[in-house]
């Protein structure tokens, strides 16, 4: 695992009317690690997701992407620079086949259709998708489905970085590992690095290697996981907002 | 030969008043997208059919057409709710373009049973009781558009009082606010969304009463009220009823101001232009909530 | 690799010569001619439209903004300046491109999608309506009878069908082609979710962009065999219910199905033709009162159209041609 | 772009060969069948008629195409009903076409719906089922030049009901009009009032010309405007209006501006009711408001909706249901038995229309024995008639009560009445006032 710096997020901010959803925040993900990245409700996680990816401007600071600023580009050419990810709430393709959808994201490295139907099929069944599904709609399929091609479709378009944003929500227990065996076979195996938003705490601290906690739009602290656990301020903020 | 200064006070006046029915045709559509987030593409032609049965009963029974909004408001919010259970509901939340393509339908529908029950040529009432103008020196003044005027904005001051001081209000919109933080509440969604639905389609009704004072009816007019109450709710943005007001007015000034100083022939294209650039420029006020 | 360009050019080609054969079978009555010359011409608008408004999901009521255009514009170069349309049709092609990069542009720039797009381009159509009261008047212009292959004019209706035919296989084949191809997967994806396929790294501004102006220039085209077919053109080209006529018809036949929307096109003409013909005295409008009712049905009920049937048919089509493969 | 090149390696040549084979077989096969299948077909054979050159002419199929349909379907109904009308007068009172042995005329609808589209095909079908030997339509102009289209390549004489002067300007050998052009409205409109106006001694400063701004309306405002610039009246202002219009409101602010001495309106249908009351309403004082182009104002049921509104306004028509003819009265009699309401314009139209082709084809029997019914000899009879009252039935019921038609197919005598609203009732005054009846002018 090399130290190189994948992206660097200086002093970012997001505000919303009076509601500041960012404040500040600053943080780094490095090349081939997987991050938790973990807080309450309305911490500013998925904030901090959309704003890296374009689908919001930041108000302030900066996303250092390699190297390059790509502060407030627009999200195809973030994605073009390798930057994927994958959504809280599921948005798939409902009218297309799972095949289709998976080749619309391989298509952004080349142009060829049929090779990028290889690849897609390829990523499909590396993410344990049957062969047998391959045709089917895109409304027709389970959930489960859904966050495994939604996981294909990012993965097809050969990102350098990957953010999961809450990808297990909704799933029962054994669903939950099926994907945590997953994303760990991304990274190990595709050597893509990660960026794991999660509520589920169980998952994300078997998974990641480092995690940053968000709190009311600021970086609360970070660390390796068990480190992160133990720390009282995780510890309030969760039991501070969040009465389980 | 210029305009007179008094023509365009007169226009502007002729402008404000028309503005203020163009308000109540656009207030039951604003709810209805606002609260449901349905997109109807009918609600012009339900104008349309109000107007011609308003033509009928003023004819028939000899009277006002804007007493008729008796008639007409009761029997549209029924006739809302059935269209609600039979047609809205199945949409509900899916996509934009099968919720048009339905209501799309439905405009067919009532634009073409105008077309075969009254045939092509327009109606108008022929008794009204305000049909006179009072002279007031610069300008002079349409009564029956005036008596139009001041209702339309008492009902939809009234609609805005039920909205913002009332339970059934707080209920709508908190239905509109959020569905599913609303039905945790223990309100009544379902309830809510025909209660609205009729609701603005019996709001039709009663600006087809009060536009038939002075207007006619005609199978295409709802196609023309149609886009302009939506031009009004993309001008105006939603939620506000100072917001639809404005944007009302703008319209029928901006309207009345292309009759008569350009031509009555091209009265619809400058709003249009207007309402495209405004597209451009304002779309987040265009998408309401979000 | 082979069976992939035949899959596109083979239907095409198949409609070309079955359409073909349909003037000689009605024995060149002049009636069925005439009517399967205006299904072809609605049919190809219809599948102009299964670009914008089936693959990329942009619900578009401006079509006759587009054909009225591009067709006025090769029609008075051909009678004020005796320039052939085969000339002028690709300049009124080029018309409509730019208008509806004009428009288009700034719609897509700023981000304006669904129900507000809808109402953009129905504005338009109303705007070209009342601007060409103001610069072509009230007037009907005749497109005086000059008869030959220069002019695209003709006396019986054969030569102008079979000319049609053409533009009908080619915009088939077009349509085959994009869905097959890069610019058809991320128009589909476009129109199923616009942040999840810009985030796949589609330039949404730019592939709708795209999708629109082939759409504006195919109709551009089309627009002097409509005048033509018609006689006449005034202000009333610019036809709103004609726009969300075509609308109609792509939504029946199945949002980005090719099959569906051929069928639906001509299933609508030969309806609406049938009904005029044989009640038309009777109950005005019943044709179009119908489509809204089957409008709703399909909306309610089959929000894919006509496009499963009309698919299941051409894939055993296809498995008797091919021996199952599809 | 991305396509074009894949496009090109991917076709294969072997591929391509095929495909160029089967394009050029289907051309070359089409263009052969096409050839040899031309001589047999109606299409290219319209100069012999199926009727045999033997006297005995059962019937004589008339079609009429009218819009039945959508936006203009009030008048097309109405000219159906009077040309049911007109045929059964013609085949049980006169005892059908005497030179012909006394042939039967059968009649055959036609809708042409609302666009010129639905007009072609009409033509066609109502041709191809049943080839009639005259053809009656379209009301609409548009309508009218799709169906003159089809007629002028069958060679089938097309009698039209459409007002529009250019249609006999595209020399159509086949077409004819009895009726008179639009703008022979609007010169009549002016003539009218510039008459009037000298007799009664009263001065006319300002002129506002208001009309809807369909084709006919426009070409009606254009006879107006021109007939007053040849009299040294320029208009002061034109306003134009979509027929559709809902609210007169700014229109009338606009007058209230101008304050005209007299306006001239091309109103379509009951927008002229809405001006009329809306003008009422506004208690501006106009001299006078004469109407051109036959519709609104004076027809009876402009009178009954508009009330007290319309007194004393005028307008042009095509059609006079007030001529004191013995045809006239009894053809408006029985059209008012049978449908239970007086004759407007466009039913007038029908009656002098049908009467004059049915007067044609008598002719045409007496000139051409042999072959009554040929195209040729049908338009040679068309146009050998010189009609006037005493002459003529169809004569009798024309406004001018006289018919002759010029080589372009145009009446030389093409001319309109102009009613006025006097005490509630349609009284004819000009050119020439019924008995007992005295124009109004100005406005008391």
């Amino acid at each position: 695992m090399s130290d190189a710096v994948l992206l660097e997020v200086v002093n970012l901010s997001k505000r919303f009317g009076g509601i500041t959803a960012l404040n500040n925040v600053s943080m780094r993900i490095t090349k081939g690690e997987i991050l938790g990245i973990i807080g309450p409700n309305g911490a500013g996680k998925t904030t901090l997701v959309n704003c890296v990816t374009g689908i919001y401007k930041p108000d302030g600071g900066k996303v250092l992407f390699l190297g390059e600023d790509i502060t407030g580009r627009q999200p195809h050419f973030i994605a073009l620079k390798g930057i994927a990810r994958t959504w809280q709430k599921i948005r798939p393709f409902y009218n297309m086949t799972v095949i289709e959808a998976v080749t619309a994201g391989a298509l952004l490295r080349t142009k060829d259709v049929l090779k990028a139907r290889e690849e897609a099929a390829e990523i499909l069944e590396f993410v344990g998708i049957p062969r047998s599904k391959f045709e089917v709609l895109g409304k027709n399929i389970a959930l489960i489905e859904h966050k495994l091609v939604d996981l294909a479709r990012a993965i097809a378009t050969k990102p350098k970085l990957l953010f999961l944003d809450e990808v297990v929500a909704g799933l029962r227990p054994h669903e939950v590992d099926v994907i945590a065996d997953v994303v760990k076979k991304v990274n190990r195996e595709m050597g893509i690095t990660l960026g794991v938003i999660e509520h589920v705490m169980r998952f994300v601290m078997n998974i990641s290697d480092r995690i940053v906690v968000l709190h009311e739009g600021r970086l609360l602290t970070q660390g390796k996981p068990a480190e992160v656990a133990r720390d009282p301020l995780v510890v309030e903020a969760y039991l501070g907002t969040k009465p389980v | 030969m210029l305009p007179s200064s008094n023509l365009i006070l007169q226009s502007v006046l002729d402008g404000v008043f028309l503005g203020f029915l163009y308000s109540l045709m656009a207030l039951g559509l604003s709810l209805v997208f606002g609260v449901m987030g349905i997109i109807n593409f009918a609600h012009g032609d339900f104008i349309m059919l109000g107007s011609y049965l308003v033509w009928i009963l003023a004819n028939s029974l000899r009277s006002d057409p804007s007493l008729m909004s008796v008639i007409t408001v009761p029997l549209f919010f029924t006739i809302g709710a059935a269209i609600y259970v039979a047609i809205i509901r199945p949409v509900l939340g899916k996509e934009p373009l099968i919720q048009i393509a339905v209501t799309v339908g439905v405009g067919y529908v009532l634009q073409n049973l105008a077309l075969m029950m009254f045939r092509a040529e327009p109606r108008a009432v022929q008794i009204s009781y305000l049909n006179f103008y009072v002279n007031l020196g610069l300008v002079s003044v349409h009564t029956a558009k005036l008596t139009s005027a001041l209702l339309s904005l008492f009902i939809v001051l009234g609609v805005h009082y039920l909205l913002t001081k009332t339970w059934v209000g707080l209920a709508i919109r908190a239905t509109a606010y959020d569905k599913e933080i609303a039905s945790l509440m223990g309100i009544n969604v379902g309830k809510i969304f025909l209660l609205v639905f009729g609701l603005g389609i019996s709001l039709t009704g009663l600006a087809a009463s009060l536009w038939m004072t002075f207007g006619q009816a005609d199978p295409y007019i709802g196609s023309s009220f149609g886009l302009l109450t939506w031009v009004i709710i993309a001008l105006g943005g939603l939620g506000g009823v100072s917001g639809l007001l404005a944007s009302s007015i703008i319209v029928g000034v901006i309207q009345s101001l292309t009759m008569t100083l350009v031509s009555p022939s091209v009265s619809l294209a400058i709003p249009y232009i207007v309402f495209i650039i405004v597209l451009w420029f304002r779309p987040q006020g265009l998408f309401g909530k979000g | 690799m082979r069976a992939r360009i035949s899959s596109f050019v083979l239907p095409a080609l198949i409609v070309v010569v079955a359409g073909a054969t349909v003037p000689f079978l009605v024995g060149f009555n002049q009636y069925y001619v005439l009517l399967a010359l205006q299904s072809v011409i609605i049919a190809s608008i219809a599948l102009a439209w299964n670009i914008i408004g089936g693959y990329a999901g942009q619900l578009d009521l401006a079509s006759f903004a587009y054909v009225g255009l591009g067709g006025i514009l090769a029609t008075t170069l051909m009678t004020e300046y005796n320039i052939t349309p085969w000339v002028g049709m690709f300049l009124g092609a080029g018309v409509s491109a730019t208008l509806a990069f004009f428009i288009g542009y700034p719609l897509f720039r700023f981000g304006v999608k669904g129900v507000w797009y809808a109402l953009s381009t129905a504005a338009l159509v109303v705007i070209l309506h009342e601007v060409s009261i103001m610069v072509l008047g009230s007037f009907d212009y005749y497109i005086p009878f000059v008869e030959g292959w220069y002019y695209l004019r003709f006396r019986t209706w054969e030569n102008l069908y079979y000319f049609s035919l053409i533009i009908l296989a080619f915009v088939i084949s077009l349509n085959l082609y994009i869905s097959r191809s890069k610019v058809g997967y991320y128009l589909k994806a476009i129109r199923e979710d616009e942040v999840a396929a810009e985030a796949v790294g589609i330039d949404i501004r730019k592939y709708k962009l795209l999708a629109l102006m082939t759409y504006a220039s195919i109709l551009g085209f089309i627009g002097y065999i409509y005048i033509v077919s018609q006689r006449t053109f005034s202000y009333k080209t610019f036809d709103s219910s004609l726009s969300v006529y075509i609308a109609i018809i792509g939504i029946v036949g199945g949002l980005g199905s090719v099959s569906g929307t051929f069928t639906a096109a001509l299933i609508l003409k030969v309806v609406e033709e049938y009904l005029r013909g044989y009640l038309g005295g009777v109950l005005p409008g019943l044709h179009l009162l119908l489509f809204g009712v089957l409008l709703i049905t399909v909306g309610i009920l089959r929000p894919e159209g006509l496009s499963t049937l009309t698919d299941a048919l051409v894939k055993k089509v296809k498995a008797r041609i091919w021996g199952g493969a599809p | 772009m991305m396509s074009k090149r894949s496009f090109k390696k991917a076709i294969s040549k072997t591929m391509s060969l095929v495909i160029g084979l089967i394009i050029v077989i289907a051309v070359v096969a089409g263009v052969l069948i096409y050839m040899t299948s031309l001589p047999p077909t109606p299409t290219t054979t319209p100069t012999t008629t199926p009727t045999t050159t033997k006297p005995t002419i059962e019937k004589v199929k008339i079609g009429i195409i009218e819009p039945l349909t959508g936006r203009y379907a009030v008048f097309g109904q109405e000219a159906v009903d009077a040309a049911r009308l007109l045929v059964d007068i013609i085949n049980n009172e006169l005892g059908g076409v005497r030179s012909l042995g006394g042939a039967k005329l059968e009649l055959y609808v036609e809708d042409a719906g609302t666009d010129p589209s639905s007009a072609a095909l009409a033509a066609e079908r109502l041709i191809s089922n049943y080839r009639p030997h005259v053809i009656l339509g379209a009301y609409i102009s548009r309508l009218t030049a799709a169906v003159a289209e089809v007629t002028e390549r069958e060679k089938i004489p097309l009698v039209m009901d459409a007002l529009v002067d250019w249609l006999t300007e595209r020399g159509w050998n086949y077409v004819f009009r009895i009726a008179p052009r639009a703008s022979a409205h609007g010169k009549a409109a002016v003539d009218f009032v510039l008459e009037m106006a000298r007799k009664t001694n009263v001065t006319i400063r300002t002129v506002v010309v208001l009309h809807e701004d369909s084709i006919f309306g426009t070409t009606v405002a254009n006879g107006v405007r021109s007939e007053l610039i040849a009299n040294g009246v320029i208009p002061n202002e034109t306003i134009t209006y979509a027929y559709t219009i809902t609210d007169f409101g700014p229109i009338i602010s606009k007058i209230r501006d101008l304050n005209p001495d007299v306006i001239f309106s091309v109103p379509y249908f009951s927008d002229g009711i809405l001006f009329a009351k809306a003008l009422q309403a506004s208690g501006i004082k106009v001299k006078f408001i004469a109407g051109a182009g036959g519709c609104g104002y004076t027809d009876p049921d402009s009178i009954r909706e508009a009330g007290e509104a319309v007194e004393y306004f005028t307008n042009t028509y095509s059609y006079n249901p007030a001529r004191q003819t013995e045809w006239n009265k009894r053809i408006v009699q029985e059209f008012q038995q049978k449908y239970g309401k007086l004759p407007t314009e466009a039913a007038g139209i029908i009656f002098y229309s049908l009467m004059f082709v049915y007067e044609g084809l008598e002719k045409a029997g007496q000139m051409f024995p042999e072959n009554p019914l040929n195209p040729d000899n049908l338009k040679a009879a068309f146009l050998s008639l010189d009609l006037n009252d005493s002459n003529s039935k169809a004569a009798q019921l024309y406004p001018t009560g006289k018919i002759k038609l010029a080589p372009n197919g145009e009446n030389l005598y093409g001319g309109t009445a102009i009613l006025q609203v006097i005490g509630g009732q349609p009284k004819v005054i000009w050119p020439e006032a019924e008995a007992g009846v005295t124009p109004v002018f100005p406005r008391p």
